[in-house]
């Protein structure tokens, strides 16, 4: 088999899905910028009028930008686990999702501290903290490690982009914008595919891979620190930095899934996103949802059954005016995807993906109810207790931004798609050039 | 779909956060008998205060007390008028006599101070007296030997116009705070005097400002008497609590294993960073060597 | 291959194994019974005179027994666990380590349940439990759910035998007491080793491997819960759960590495148990010291940092009396096994069997610091303080009976495989067969 | 190598746990005065305790108070000794005057009761007078129209031997429980009556019973009198707390989902226990067919 011919042959087929425009895909880029600029107008409004315009209030300090906060960076060390895993472990049938992992890691840990942004009061003093850092102050150190965790994402992401960049180099056709063709030869930075560069490619990708689970861990175990080190009730847990990294795990493989699940509808992938992918991505969510599902039930049935004064009050809260939330996000959101992933019958690609919206939307609402109700219910009383300081409704500014912040998300998704393959095509060719070696060691043995 | 889960989300946030809030109080006149207690202070800059607290109180439930507000109260020393107050909404009335006032007293230099309530359709008259000397307290601050000393001196003045120090009275002293006072001491005077050594290491204001406060409490022979000084005997502006170890969101610095921590895991990550972007350049030289082999 | 020849093959190859009685192993039964004998001797003495022999009293009330009953059980949950797990997803490798796994299993939780009877006050009125229960009581409940344990594990490990039961009854030759014969007959309820006869046995362990796997999790949650379902600085934990399981398999998988190494050693069973089942074992027990070392340490971080005035009496007597059993339990025990498994050129059968025993010595002791200093400083000041009712000190009952317990163990362990062999003749046969029929379909395929 | 695993335990184990403690305490007599206080208390068997209280206390620190223990009492009525006590190691001496004691009264009935103190070396004289009408309380708990009521009558008996009803007392109503007393209620007694409806929910011993006291203290006229009595009126054996939903060891009745989990998961277990047993046993008749075929 001819490697550069079927380098050829890739390109050419993935060609019309980088360059094509049509109307459907313009509809949903219009939609998308449409909603972003929904959200910069809701921005504008919010550091014009201040945060009176947010639902946040004395008591109530947090509210959806901190869950959605919680969620994107929990999508982002998932998706960073997720990978790393695959790549160190070698997974066979990772080259088909490995790069919708990858994107999902980045654009998460991009969109996610947005929203950290929007939970400053002056956003005008921002730069303060690059040009007046004070060592002492955890926030540098904030910066110092978000940057080093950004830039790690990138540099992996990259890694895992060079083959493709000298594939789509050395194939480019007539039809390829000179733009496209210079980006293509600069990013490939002289990448030729010879077994050197391919190996030493490989060791500081599998280094990366390394790399950002440490830092997922680290990392993810820091933000759950954040509320577990705090006296707060519903807060103030020892379960709390394994729980959020299995509460992670568990939305990354859910929108993991439903990216699958979109990607190989709009593009009609079926051949290299199959059943089986599916399947295996659907037994992790299961193993994950059991997990999940027994430290959820571990958290509230300690403090239930502990019963101290400041826990039962944080549960009638939960049990009464949250209730149906509370029963959507950690009955639900946990029952329903391990019942339709326990039952091989069940399984099928539809249901799967089902599941995994259940799933992410009963998590992001575990986060509401971790964040607001506990706030709610502070451990010390407060002086001044007007209903609008004790309880949170998420204004229009909040919903505007968080819709702006998916919209954006799935914007940036979009476009790196129309940039670069989907389905890594080196990782194709990596796999066809194994088979092959095998093939010719063990001539009569099957390949299925 | 994704509008179904903007309409889901949308209604499960809806709650409803309305609680009405409803208080009965029922007040029978029969059930309560009237309090009428006259009390005298004298103040801090020598003025007299004078007031009465004049309540209903329930006759079988101790803790049912209503003030009884908008009562003229007329305040007589002997058959002299000294003024009138009307009742607060707390059901007190107070008047301050001025420093310069001079008062009728009986031969041993008492002050006879009346309040009184001329009675209305619904309520009785009430009358109240307190017969107190006026005495003269003077606060004195001094370091002696590097020791803080406290000294209160207090007197009457004769007819004469000569002081004469009080023989028997128990004087309390107090710092304050900042909502109430906190007693520091409490002792006799004798001969006119009392003094003891001020605590050290009382915190003060950000500035080391301490306020003490001398006062005669409730005597029967001089009512009350008060006075106070504000000195800078505070610990002052270095808060002790820096050396001490509560959390914090930000101290001064950071314990040095939290450093050691985060830079070692830093260096490590970016050590593994530089190791790529390193082996990033050596595959671009061998892809120009390859270009120029080629 | 005729597997008739090759069963009484591996009868001839391991019947020595059952019969024969070395010098060195009667010392060792010897020794076992003679400490058996001295904690027979311990228990009479505390019996006799009552608890005021050991080292409890008012206010420690628990002491190295309940330590002793933790710890076997959860030897042998997480034994259930994992030889369930291997049963479930059958594991390749499993056979040489498989029946080893199972008899720890049952003869842990053996052992383990009279490690509580120790704790209990009037020993002569125990059978009040059976013929006055209370259906409200929870020690009713209780006791069905050790029973029911006890009896799933039990027939789990019979299943296991019948097959070799079934080759030693056919095998027999003329050396074999006629005692064995029939016991063997009897207990093989006449299994011919048919296909269907073999259908039939794989499908009810492999249910029987599922339900030791839930109730290991159910029972061991609730032994965790006991702990944390109370107010008590050091028990009060949101994580406890998931922590005493991990804690079990940290135990668990360090048990079994050390019965790996013995039995190998002792039995020459070199050419079963390989280096390959100690790098496997050992890698698992790396993955498992990651993830107990990280439980460990959110458990002690969390309560370290919110410092509520009663955990911090409890780290303070952490840090200064029990310093060096801290060190030890909590630093040593997890980082020492950790360098040795993680750095591949450290994996050899000695460094992974010493990292083994110090992952259960440090495991012991980390129970120990859970359960002593907990009650040394309690949640509610207790009036009279006299320092012996404060302090905890095992007496010599109590380590007399302890090393009993783990006496009886070994004798129990000792016993069976001079009954059974070690490694399931029925498995070797198993495997092989596979091999065979595996050979037959691809003939050209070599097989390493 | 177990007995390095058995010699490491031990040394691991071995714990020093003696801790030395010392105190001082420095005692100047004259930075102290003594108090020499004398009270008597009629008791509800209608004895009368005579009680005396003789401490030191520091001039300066009103906090440091030392007992004189050791020091004979001897109390009077009248010039009549009734009898003589030493201070205990508390400062306390006491002694109990007989119900049927004949007291020398002065023409109003009061009763002159005096404990004196003969004083040592170092120690003054000390005596205390107390003055005081002989009064008797009387309790009475009666059910009136299913209404709990507690009614006390108190008077004193003249020289004749009639009943003089009290006109005026403030008489206090306790009811006993573990440590002390809970007051429930406070009234004045005018013409030798004072009652009040009980409350109701009091939870009394196991047996239902409550002990309720009356008691005058510190009166200026009749010093501290008391009287209590016994009756079933507490709520009784049955505790309230079982309603409740308190952290138990043991209840009556567990939750029905306790029983109902417990019982589905057992349940679950030993049906599969019962299967797999049911198909050992179509093994070991398949065994026995094939016994037979072959």
């Amino acid at each position: 088999m001819d490697i550069n011919s079927r380098k050829k042959e890739l390109v050419k087929e993935f060609t019309p899905m980088l360059q094509k425009s049509t109307f459907a895909s313009k509809i949903w880029m219009g939609i998308l910028v449409f909603l972003v600029l929904i959200g910069l107008y809701a921005f504008v409004v919010q550091v014009t009028k201040g945060h009176s315009v947010t639902g946040m209030r004395d008591n109530v300090v947090w509210g959806v930008y901190i869950i959605n906060f919680i969620f994107f960076v929990g999508l982002s060390y998932s998706g960073a686990f997720i990978s790393g895993i695959l790549h160190f472990f070698k997974t066979p049938w990772k080259n088909s999702v490995s790069r919708i992992i990858e994107i999902i890691t980045v654009l998460s840990l991009v969109i996610g501290p947005i929203f950290i942004l929007l939970c400053i009061g002056r956003l005008d003093r921002l730069h303060y903290l690059f040009i007046y850092p004070r060592i002492q102050s955890p926030i540098t150190w904030d910066i110092i490690a978000i940057m080093t965790d950004l830039f790690g994402c990138f540099l992996y992401l990259y890694l895992t982009f060079i083959p493709d960049f000298a594939i789509l180099r050395d194939n480019a056709d007539e039809n390829t914008p000179a733009w496209r063709r210079k980006l293509y030869k600069t990013l490939a930075i002289g990448y030729q595919d010879t077994e050197p560069q391919r190996h030493r490619l490989e060791k500081i990708t599998r280094i990366m891979s390394t790399m950002i689970i440490a830092m997922a861990i680290v990392a993810y175990t820091v933000l759950a620190w954040i509320f577990s080190l705090t006296l707060q009730p519903g807060w103030n847990s020892t379960i709390f930095a394994p729980y959020f990294i299995i509460a992670g795990l568990y939305s990354g493989v859910g929108v993991i899934i439903l990216a699958m699940y979109l990607i190989r509808k709009y593009f009609k992938l079926e051949h290299y996103i199959r059943k089986v992918h599916f399947i295996g991505a659907g037994v992790v969510l299961l193993v994950i949802s059991l997990l999940y599902g027994y430290f959820t039930f571990s958290e509230y049935f300690s403090r239930w059954f502990s019963h101290k004064t400041s826990d039962v009050d944080l549960l009638d809260t939960l049990f009464s005016r949250y209730f149906w939330q509370f029963i959507f996000a950690n009955y639900i959101g946990i029952i329903v995807p391990i019942v339709i992933l326990f039952f091989k019958k069940f399984r099928n690609i539809k249901s799967i993906t089902f599941a995994a919206l259940i799933a992410v939307a009963g998590l992001w609402l575990n986060r509401y109810l971790i964040v607001v109700p506990t706030l709610e219910t502070p451990y010390l009383p407060i002086q001044d207790t007007r209903p609008e300081f004790i309880h949170y409704t998420a204004t229009w500014v909040e919903w505007a931004l968080s819709f702006a912040g998916i919209a954006a998300f799935l914007l940036f998704f979009t476009l790196i798609i129309k940039f670069v393959p989907i389905i890594p095509m080196s990782g194709i060719i990596d796999h066809e050039r194994e088979v092959d070696t095998h093939r010719k060691k063990r001539p009569y043995a099957e390949d299925k | 779909m994704k509008r179904l889960i903007y309409i889901l989300i949308v209604v499960i946030f809806f709650g409803n956060n309305s609680i009405a809030q409803e208080k009965d109080s029922i007040f029978d006149l029969k059930n309560y008998r009237t309090s009428f207690s006259f009390k005298t202070v004298k103040q801090e800059d020598n003025s007299r205060l004078v007031e009465v607290e004049f309540l209903a109180k329930n006759k079988k439930d101790r803790k049912d007390k209503l003030p009884i507000y908008d009562a003229e109260i007329k305040f007589y020393n002997d058959e002299t008028l000294l003024g009138s107050a009307k009742t607060s909404k707390d059901g007190i009335a107070s008047l301050v006599v001025p420093e310069d006032h001079t008062y009728v007293t009986d031969e041993e230099g008492n002050i006879t101070l009346k309040a009184v309530f001329e009675g209305t359709d619904g309520l009785d008259e009430e009358e109240d007296e307190v017969t107190i000397k006026d005495i003269f307290l003077k606060l004195d601050l001094q370091e002696i030997d590097s020791v803080k000393t406290v000294k209160v001196n207090a007197y009457s003045i004769d007819s004469l116009g000569t002081e004469q120090p009080v023989e028997e009275a128990t004087v309390g002293f107090f710092i304050q705070g900042m909502l109430s006072k906190m007693k520091i001491e409490e002792g006799d005077i004798s001969d006119g005097e009392y003094e003891f050594e001020m605590l050290t290491k009382v915190p003060g204001d950000t500035i080391g400002n301490i306020t003490i406060y001398a006062m005669i409490q409730d005597s029967d022979e001089y009512g009350n008497v008060s006075q106070k000084q504000t000195i800078n005997w505070g610990a002052g502006q270095v808060n002790d609590d820096t050396t001490g170890d509560g959390n914090k969101l930000w101290s001064e610095a950071a314990p040095v294993w939290m450093y050691v921590v985060l830079t070692i895991l830093l260096l490590g990550v970016w050590i593994n960073y530089l190791y790529t972007i390193i082996h990033l350049f050596k595959i671009k030289k061998e892809g120009k060597e390859l270009d120029v082999t080629m």
